[in-house]
């Protein structure tokens, strides 16, 4: 298996569309042609295999499913890990023999897609920072009041950033990067350093992303009791997401009609100052 | 500014939307991440209130704080600026700085809320479920998991962007009212136990630490320790850890992930970590 | 030792007394006269072999002794088991010239057991599937303050169900034998439509009970919340009904607390309502 | 409802127990399970403490709620309901919901105590010693079973209904105090619960959908499916569901049963539904 | 090779010293002379061959290697395994002309640890249950204020419970032999009524000093509630300490803010008593 | 008790760590685990700051209740009670309950923490590493692991005791503020839930009856239907019963004790108990 010029620019135009700040939005681009498993289907039926592409898919999809980009910090790239990482892993799979949903296919998935997720990180940066300058023309037409051009910034200039940043490195590393793929596990066998620490990035880069959202979220070490509270009911009890979720709304509830008696109370004892209720003595214990 | 009872059309209000939906994260930078996609998303508006030349650049030039949010719930912020516009448009009593401090009030909290309950929380449980459907290489659950994200994802946008124009100002009350901080702590507990969950359920660090005697047997397991004490210890550690250098040490997220970069390499020499895998 | 008429007319009056909602309420029926010790006394009395009929009952007892049938699930089905099993129990050991207290006799009499007590609890759905009628009729005489009409529709007409899904097929079964017992197995096959949508229906009706429930506990969304906590403390936890009892108390002692803090506060307060917190609110988030 | 002290008579009250004790289960039913039983028990002390139609019909409403419990130990509710129907008749203080807070609440315990102690070991420990009398086809077992049970149960059973019909007493004073509504609410959450719980532990829908692939293996069970989005969604997605039609539709219950049998029928032709029982 | 009078003595000094609650404090006396590895040095020295006591020692550490006893509950008794069960198996090893660190002799060395280890922990229990005697002085030595007794309670007295359960049993089995052991145990029957009763007392003493706890924390029947819902989460959910301490954080932060919204209340109507949420009222229900 | 700003002497505080280091198991009983060492460690605290025998006497009666936890990691809790005993000794703000709902909140999950890290973890690794030493007999392992472990204990154990102290004293500062009673009743909380813990944790109740057919099979296993209604129920019922027998009845714990001793007996007797131990 190859993957031929025109291969590659489609899976280019793809990569293009589904990065973060990728051209189709995120809803359509970056949280749907951009998640691992619609990435298999898509590199499935391009490259005309698609049992492996969803298997692959699959595979990748389960290391990155809780991705979140909170403010725009991206841990790994879903372009690359989608669009270079799948289409490499399915020449290698291929070029091996192993059958496509077997356990070794879905290993050696794994270790292409993280590989290529944290290498991609700096195309994510590539892409952003060019955009600055499509920004730059975008602040001169609005001092000019030529609002119109704005368009041309916000939906054509950054085509440019991803001809660049994405476009391009995907189809000369989906094109070439079929032969290097061969040498690769040669290069670098899983049991060696590399591919062991890769992988154990791979696990860990989770904890940033989940600790930006915490940033968001916790102010005060109170503000860690819920987030230790659903820790503690998924990792001891194994209740699952949405049960969780169910259990957690008795405690907004709570919380709820807690504030809005303390509120009530406020605006009963507005000149009572001291020794009141108020956030910041909350979020001070 | 004449009081003329303007009223923004049906159409331009969905011009409006669909512009948000698509262009909110184009041409993001870390700069000004969604600023250009909130311009394209007023323009139409601000082009149908005002016949003015001035009037527009005056409108327009609200827009250009610099805004970010979790884009799918943040719709709605978008719907209560269309509908502050109408009214600075009639009347003139909303301005320019109500306008600014609430996108800035409200952009925080919903993003918080956004990427946990809908990136962090909803979009995982969809895929949880379609990869439940992809044995075998099934484009089944792919398929599943397009439809149904698409589907909830422009609907509960637009629902979004309607509620925030019709309710305006009053969302304003709601979210950032009395009631409103209450209903908003409430989601943040609701929020908060979610992310752990998520945390619990999708993140796993573990060691690979074991004391092993003579005959090979191991007689210590780190991990199966720590889990004793409570399970998902090192997760949780890990977590913290990464929270606590970057909201106490203001370390940026980058140079975090550098550290776990060289954490990772350390662990793996040690054999502290090694994940196990074979090709 | 054949089953007369008379008999056999008597065993089916038995057994609708007996059954699980049976005619003679659950102390003197269900748990006195439809245990299979009960059941081997009265049969032998009825057949004329006392010692037969206690080692038959004797013998069944044992495999159904710790029988609970918790929320109405009812694994077999005691008046087949102990008014049609014991009978055909005792014609058999008969013919076949076993000692009434011999192992063999014994074993016959399990078999035979088991056999009707599966077989019966298609008359258990039957009979509660029917007594829907009488409740209907129920129902209509509340509406109409008839009030007096409920000690026929719970003590009277449901002798009519008896009669059609205990009596009869009591006394066709003894009368006619063992035969009579594979007829009904061929004539309503457990894997056709009428007794897969019988059962089927009995699984979704207890819905219909506690939606009536809610209705009156639930007014808005958030009224729900308990509901599903409970739910999941049960379904995803497996907590027991006393257990999640147990932590409901906590949540019990959280909202009378808040409520007190309320009306302290809204006595504080009592001119002051713009804004303050009062039920209505509560309930119309 | 005027407050002229009335007081159940002792006659009345025996009356209501054996009514209970009777018809607790005769009219069962899988949708209203012990409903009636509790209805007749009831209009006795109903038919006594209101002479007016109306209030007759108030009060009688209340117990048309859907109720089930181990009839044994369930006559303690029984009981405490008797006394505060007593307690609502002469100064209106208790009301519908109260006592339907009350009900649901303990319904479930009392099931969940009464099934494991009374059904699932008290009646073992009696029928085992005597099964030990019952050697060689004695009828002395089966004879001391029918007495020592019945004694147990009939006096059993009217202590219970005796002792909840004073606890009653003491509970109305805590219901109608300053603290009452308070107290109403916290009922209210426990009831909330435990009906979860009851229906979660006695009701169980279940699919029997299920895709196969070339050699018979089965590739989706759907049941596993939606349990693994949340456990017992099916029953949860029923309940709801006839919550809605008839709270939200308006439809009666028997229409909402009939709309079930057809589903049944629907379901078990399509092959959603498959009890899967064999003789 | 025999042990002599003195020799068992000293070994009976050191099973006072390392058992489970020993004379050494547990740092130096359960958790360093209690280990076998050290017992095995400890007898070695004392018997006059280091190499096999170590050899000895070595063995049956690796049995016990990860002895916990979580809240004084005992599977095999230290004092028993390393002053007993060693000086056993050198004596053993040396009669059968054994190399020390041979299979074989490290064979005989376990099974003679598994042997005495199990007898041990009725030494355990006696002890423990010995020492109430003290304890018992110590709580009048509180009731009267003399609180310098404690020292003697605490440091003293309990060496009257170790000459009893771990002295005399260490010295006569040691110097008696194996002999002595099987003596012991057929003396004491473990299914005999005073092992049982023993067991049994110690299962359900911890009751009292958790009931003495509860003393303390426990006004009316409300606060029973945190305590079974603390249970029931240990009980039924599996959840272990530090989890049920995690969940409990968040109904303390529920239960602080609950107490500091009626708190400002009360601040704010402070003429206003009847019917206010107070203390006392909030124990009464 | 005035206000002096006493300080307790680093030599007491010395004296208060070793009294703890040596003594905090060596009176154990199963009825009062580490009562004993906590009241021998405290009282060089208690006699130093006062005076007054009777305020010794009061002061000293707050450390009577049962304490239990893993010793090494738990001198932390007795550092941070000599710290709270001296903000008492200083302004009286912290009480009795506070001080034992603390030691009650703290004492279970460290327990667990120190089960399973110190003696569960630390003390396997530190034996490993000298059972390799001890190839062929050698002493060196033993005499490692005694001179390692006992450093790291003993520091480990004084480090954990002053960092309490030090804690202490600011949690005094939480304590005593303007919020404190809110904070108090939130520590008694978690103390409340932690015993319960604690209790089905560490206490373990079980009945050996059954019953059994002729063929010797089990029909009837109490400990089963008991667990089926609660799980734990027998360890509960005897825990509320001597409180009961304590606090309702004033039964003192000794008398308590004896009764525990012939239920026992008779337990055993009549085969309600049987620990069902072999050598
Ligand atoms: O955090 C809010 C928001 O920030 C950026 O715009 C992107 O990373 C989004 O994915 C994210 O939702
Ligand atoms: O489970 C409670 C209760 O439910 C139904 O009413 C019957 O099955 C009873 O036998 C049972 O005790
Ligand atoms: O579990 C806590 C603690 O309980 C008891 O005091 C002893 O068994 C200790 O060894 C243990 O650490």
């Amino acid at each position: 298996m190859t993957i031929s010029w025109l291969q590659a620019s489609i899976l280019g135009i793809f990569a293009s569309l589904s990065s973060m700040p990728g051209m189709a939005g995120s809803t359509i681009g970056n949280y749907t042609l951009g998640r691992p498993l619609v990435g298999g289907l898509v590199c499935g039926l391009i490259l005309g295999d698609l049992k492996m592409g969803i298997a692959a898919g699959v595979a990748m999809q389960l290391v990155y499913i809780a991705l979140v980009t909170p403010g725009g910090t991206v841990s790994a790239d879903v372009r690359a890990v989608s669009y270079i990482g799948i289409p490499l892993a399915m020449v290698a799979i291929h070029s091996q023999g192993l059958a496509a949903t077997s356990a070794n296919a879905a290993d050696l998935a794994k270790s292409m897609g993280t590989l290529v997720g944290t290498v991609g990180t700096v195309l994510f940066y590539g892409t952003a920072t060019m955009n600055l300058v499509w920004q730059h023309m975008g602040w001169r037409a609005v001092e000019r009041g030529e609002f119109r051009k704005l368009y041309a910034v916000d939906w054509g200039y950054p085509w440019i950033s991803h001809l660049i940043f994405s476009f391009i490195p995907t189809v000369l590393m989906t094109h070439f990067g079929s032969s290097a793929v061969q040498a690769l596990k040669t290069a670098l066998p899983m049991d060696g350093i590399p591919m062991k620490t890769l992988f154990t990035v791979g696990a860990l880069l989770p904890c940033v992303g989940i600790a930006i959202l915490l940033k968001q979220i916790v102010d005060g070490p109170v503000d860690f009791i819920p987030f230790f509270v659903g820790f503690t009911f998924a990792a001891s009890l194994k209740l699952n997401l949405v049960s969780v979720t169910v259990v957690s709304l008795i405690f907004a509830m709570i919380s709820y009609k807690l504030d809005m008696a303390i509120n009530t109370n406020r605006q009963a004892a507005p000149a009572n100052t001291g020794g009141t209720v108020d956030d910041e003595e909350d979020e001070d214990i | 500014m004449e009081n003329t009872g303007k009223k923004i059309s049906r159409k331009t209000l969905n011009k409006s939307f669909h512009h948000w939906f698509y262009g909110h994260l184009t041409a993001f930078s870390q700069e000004h991440m969604q600023t250009f996609g909130y311009l394209t998303s007023m323009l139409p508006i601000v082009e149908e209130l005002y016949d003015n030349k001035e009037d527009q650049e005056k409108a327009m030039k609200t827009y250009t704080a610099f805004f970010n949010t979790e884009p799918q719930l943040g719709s709605i912020i978008v719907g209560i600026t269309a509908s502050l516009e109408e009214a600075r448009a009639n009347d003139g009593h909303v301005d320019d700085a109500t306008i600014n401090g609430l996108r800035a009030g409200l952009m925080g909290p919903i993003a918080g809320i956004g990427d946990s309950l809908v990136v962090g929380t909803l979009i995982p449980v969809i895929l949880g479920i379609a990869l439940g459907m992809s044995d075998g290489g099934s484009p089944l659950g792919a398929i599943f998991y397009i439809i149904v994200w698409n589907l909830l994802g422009y609907f509960g946008m637009r629902f979004a962007y309607f509620k925030g124009y019709e309710l305006g100002d009053k969302a304003v009350g709601i979210l950032v009212g009395a009631q409103g901080k209450a209903i908003r702590k409430a989601i943040a507990t609701v929020g908060g136990m979610v992310v752990g969950g998520v945390a619990a359920t999708w993140v796993t660090v573990k060691t690979s630490f074991t004391l092993r005697n003579g005959s090979g047997k191991a007689y210590l397991v780190l991990q199966d320790k720590l889990d004793s004490v409570y399970p998902g210890l090192l997760t949780a550690a890990f977590i913290v850890l990464c929270w606590w250098l970057m909201a106490k040490k203001n370390i940026s997220p980058i140079k975090v992930m550098l550290i776990l970069v060289v954490v990772a390499l350390i662990g793996v020499l040690t054999g502290f970590f090694n994940p196990g895998l074979k090709y």
